[in-house]
């Protein structure tokens, strides 16, 4: 990964349209069945996954940006691509969270922001969502210890 | 009932498990021949070939039951071939299943192989964010992460240690330290698991089950066939659960980053819903298990899948472990052939050699591992994309 | 004996064939929820999904069963996922049955769909000596060669023309073009044919079927079912024959680049093979059939399989082309659909097809494409490696 | 395919092991069972096709290097890869025979000889095996009118 483009990629999202890039504030954009009011992210399209709902019709909402840790793991290695590689060296080991969202009733993974590692994680900590760059540059929605 | 939904396994055979780095075809037919052998059934007799598919391999490794049917010689046969990820083994099985219970066969091979490639799994080059199974890898998740997931959550609601994990491989490879077809064969203590490396906090290397090739086959047959065979006494298949999930499903499921919202309709179970229909199918109940085998993709695995099989209460399952209950010569042994500790995991095959194991413990041939008295089997697993199954043998 | 395996078609449904460019689930869901509307049966109330599968685009391109559950809403149904290429649709929809039979389910919904790359197939890259599919393109030989061979194969033995394969052609323009699910809907006549360039001598490019994306859906049940639902009278299925081939094979199939040798055992014919178990077990003959959907994947194919659904004795069937015998408002109609000419080949989707149109000409809705009278009606279709199938339905 | 590549593909076979490089009178080379006599070609290793043959042992074999013609077509458009590409202008369209071989009662595919066209084909003609190179100067089997 060159340093240029490296500069190029700074405030692009790693997924286009998947959340939203408000510095303070981010949120995971899903839709929502109007017929029935289920959430999907990522954002369906076409059919409600509902066996008793024929909805077609979805709004894009964003998605509440806090949460419960439900559960949490490390990537100890580099996941494979297409994972941007980095020299086995530069690797740093990330934590995963895995946490609930009240209102939406599902559960969403995500990294742990950097410096935050399994041991300072226990289930039921409040999370919130914020953004941070992959090492392309690029950034994605990572969760955070609600202060 | 359910007696009426029997039907009889007549032979199995398997080729070991291991890294052979050979075409799955060699490993199908020498497992198809070994069943076809244990049967007496010859193999022009098989009117119906179920074969259980693996994506890899490009455009052969697509079409198990043709693919073996060619190689042990055409004869005729009907054919299908299942694809259900970790339970098209199960699938193929209940595919023979309902052709023998309908009628239209009275005798069916059922066949997986699988040649694996080196290395952890990972997807398809190419930028492909409308695949979850692609975007999940761009952003850091592997499959490990979510057994993890899966493995902390227990430590989190029940207590369970990462010495409880370590003695789920360390029973498991005592199980399998004997057992020809396991491709590990070697006994491990703590310290051994735990000077592996960490891979996804808390699961070491060691704790992660490995890709082996291998191959399991199976002839099956309505109870009037194998009464007129003069096996009578051939352990039935009682029960074949392939259910799909119920939405909304509560677990997040590789390679999802999400679960269903349960915001319009309550929050389900899968792994539990396999083995309540395959109960209910066979009219039994968890009380009259004598053993499992299930799938540990990772040690953590197998105790939930103990609970998800009723064998305890939920967040029991490490106590039944501690106390022995789940090795051989304990109450309710749990992976007798080692599992996929021993065996590693080869995709189409796997559960295919799940009901091999029961046959053989039912038989009483299973040599050092055998379970004493063991009447009644059950198997689980899952896999991708919401297949899994849920088998029940009986004596 | 052969009315105990009928099983009735409640509903069928489809998504227009055409190079949409959209994902296989789309199109997938569209033709289940037109095939549950048209059978009035609702989605929570199907026990089984049995999906057809492609080997195209990547994982969710293989768990065609499971996909459509989950996107239609899981509800816990059991589930099967069949790949045998071309025959892929019938053997989810014999694995459907099978299911009804044994009492396993009442109603099953089976499914198929297909998003196709642009361009001619073909193989994967790399070196691969082992791989015939690979072999066969290294020294030249493509899949028109082989519809070429046999092609050319009835103007040696037959006196067939270049005239009578494009008349095949021409007629099936004709009966596609008000066929609402028809990729291609436009006439043409022999200067047409004759315009377009040679591929494969005696093949032109309109004598070659195309890919397509496309998707058909089927809801079947017993026929105790269909009574108390108040479809007694729906169209019957009658036969599935879905036989493997039996050593010799005579033919050289594609991607082989040799038969198999003959010394020990008299070579057979594969595709004769197909529809002769499917009469066995209708309990019916050649003459009962109404019509027939065949495999047109060349026009000089339609012809062969005409033979082999022995309509006629070997090597006349150009002649019933030429006497007007198999056009709509003929004694037996072939592809009153417009058959592969008019839709272009979606594998997984494309045998289902087959038995849609059936269906709508059993019931008397086929529109400007209906075959009076129509009461038994025919399919034949056979794809790679020993694959292939005859579905026989009834009024 | 440059020209240094092409001159030291000369002589060397498309596929190892499938045919004798015998200029004058090449054979393809098969295997054969030994327990029921089957020929196969491409060679069989491991089992016997033959449902009725439990044969696990092969003897290599040349097949017969002539036969009748039991249909023919052409190749009038490149075909894809692995066949060796050349500029769409210089591609030469080149029939393709199926011939069947008396002794093994089996039929191979390959293609014809370079300036021999479908119009001076018929079936029933008596074929012979030869050797010519592919693009890329590696020696594959053809057909050939037999004198
Ligand atoms: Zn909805
Ligand atoms: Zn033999």
């Amino acid at each position: 990964m060159s340093a240029v483009l490296k500069e190029q990629a700074v405030g692009v999202p790693v997924l286009d349209g998947w959340f939203t890039l408000d510095e303070q504030r981010p949120h995971l954009l899903g839709t929502r069945c109007t017929a029935c009011g289920t959430y999907y992210f990522p954002k369906l399209k076409g059919f409600c996954r509902n066996p008793d709902c024929n909805g077609e019709s979805f709004e894009e909402v964003p998605l509440s940006r806090t949460g419960k840790l439900w559960s949490f793991t490390s990537a100890a290695y580099q996941p494979p691509e297409p994972y941007v590689q980095v020299d086995k060296e530069a690797f740093v080991p990330f934590a995963i969270a895995a946490v609930e969202l009240a209102k939406e009733k599902m559960i969403v993974l995500g990294q742990v922001v950097a410096g935050t590692g399994v041991e300072s994680l226990r289930a039921g900590l409040e999370m919130e969502l914020v953004l941070e760059p992959l090492a392309d540059g690029k950034l994605t929605w990572k969760w955070k210890v609600a202060a | 009932m359910s007696t009426n939904k029997d039907i009889a396994i007549l032979g199995v055979g398997m080729h070991p498990w291991g890294k052979w780095g050979r075409n799955f075809v060699e490993y199908g037919v020498k497992a198809a021949r070994d069943a076809l052998a244990d049967s007496g059934v010859n193999w022009r007799d098989i009117q119906f070939v179920s074969g259980a598919a693996t994506i890899r391999n490009g455009y052969p490794g697509q079409v198990a039951g043709a693919t073996f049917a060619q190689a042990l010689g055409w004869q005729g046969a009907q054919v299908n071939t299942s694809y259900a990820a970790c339970a098209s083994g199960s699938q193929a099985l209940a595919a023979a299943r309902s052709k023998i219970l309908s009628g239209e066969c009275e005798v069916a091979l059922v066949i997986g192989s699988d040649t694996t490639p080196k290395g952890f799994l990972k997807p398809q080059p190419g930028d492909r964010p409308d695949d979850p199974d692609w975007v999940r890898f761009r952003i850091g998740i592997t499959n490990p992460t979510y057994f993890a997931l899966y493995a902390r959550r227990r430590i989190e609601m029940y207590g369970d240690t990462l010495e409880d994990f370590a003695q789920v491989k360390i029973k498991n490879a005592q199980h399998g330290l004997s057992n020809p077809n396991a491709r590990y064969r070697k006994a491990f203590n703590a310290a051994d698991v735990a000077a592996s490396p960490m891979v996804a906090d808390p699961l070491r290397l060691m704790d992660i089950c490995a890709t082996s090739d291998g191959a399991a086959a199976i002839i099956v047959s309505s109870v009037d066939y194998a009464r007129k065979v003069g096996k009578a006494k051939a352990p039935r298949i009682a029960a074949i659960s392939t259910v799909t999930p119920t939405f909304a499903s509560a677990l997040v499921e590789m390679p999802d980053i999400a679960t269903d919202s349960a915001v319009a309709v309550p929050a389900q179970s899968f792994r539990a819903a396999l083995p309540r229909k395959a109960y209910e199918e066979a009219g039994i109940g968890p009380e009259d298990v004598s053993l499992a085998e299930v799938y540990d993709l990772s040690t953590a695995l197998e105790l939930d899948w103990i609970e998800d099989l009723q064998l305890c209460a939920r967040g029991d399952a490490a106590k039944l472990l501690r106390e022995g209950v789940t090795r051989v010569g304990g109450r309710l042994p749990v992976n007798p052939s080692g599992g996929l500790a021993c065996f590693g995991e080869a995709v189409p095959a796997q559960a295919l050699a799940q009901v091999c194991e029961l046959t053989w413990q039912l038989r009483g041939q299973a040599g050092e591992r055998q379970v004493a008295g063991a009447k009644v089997g059950i198997t689980a697993n899952q896999g991708l994309f919401g297949h899994g199954s849920s088998v029940i043998v009986k004596a």
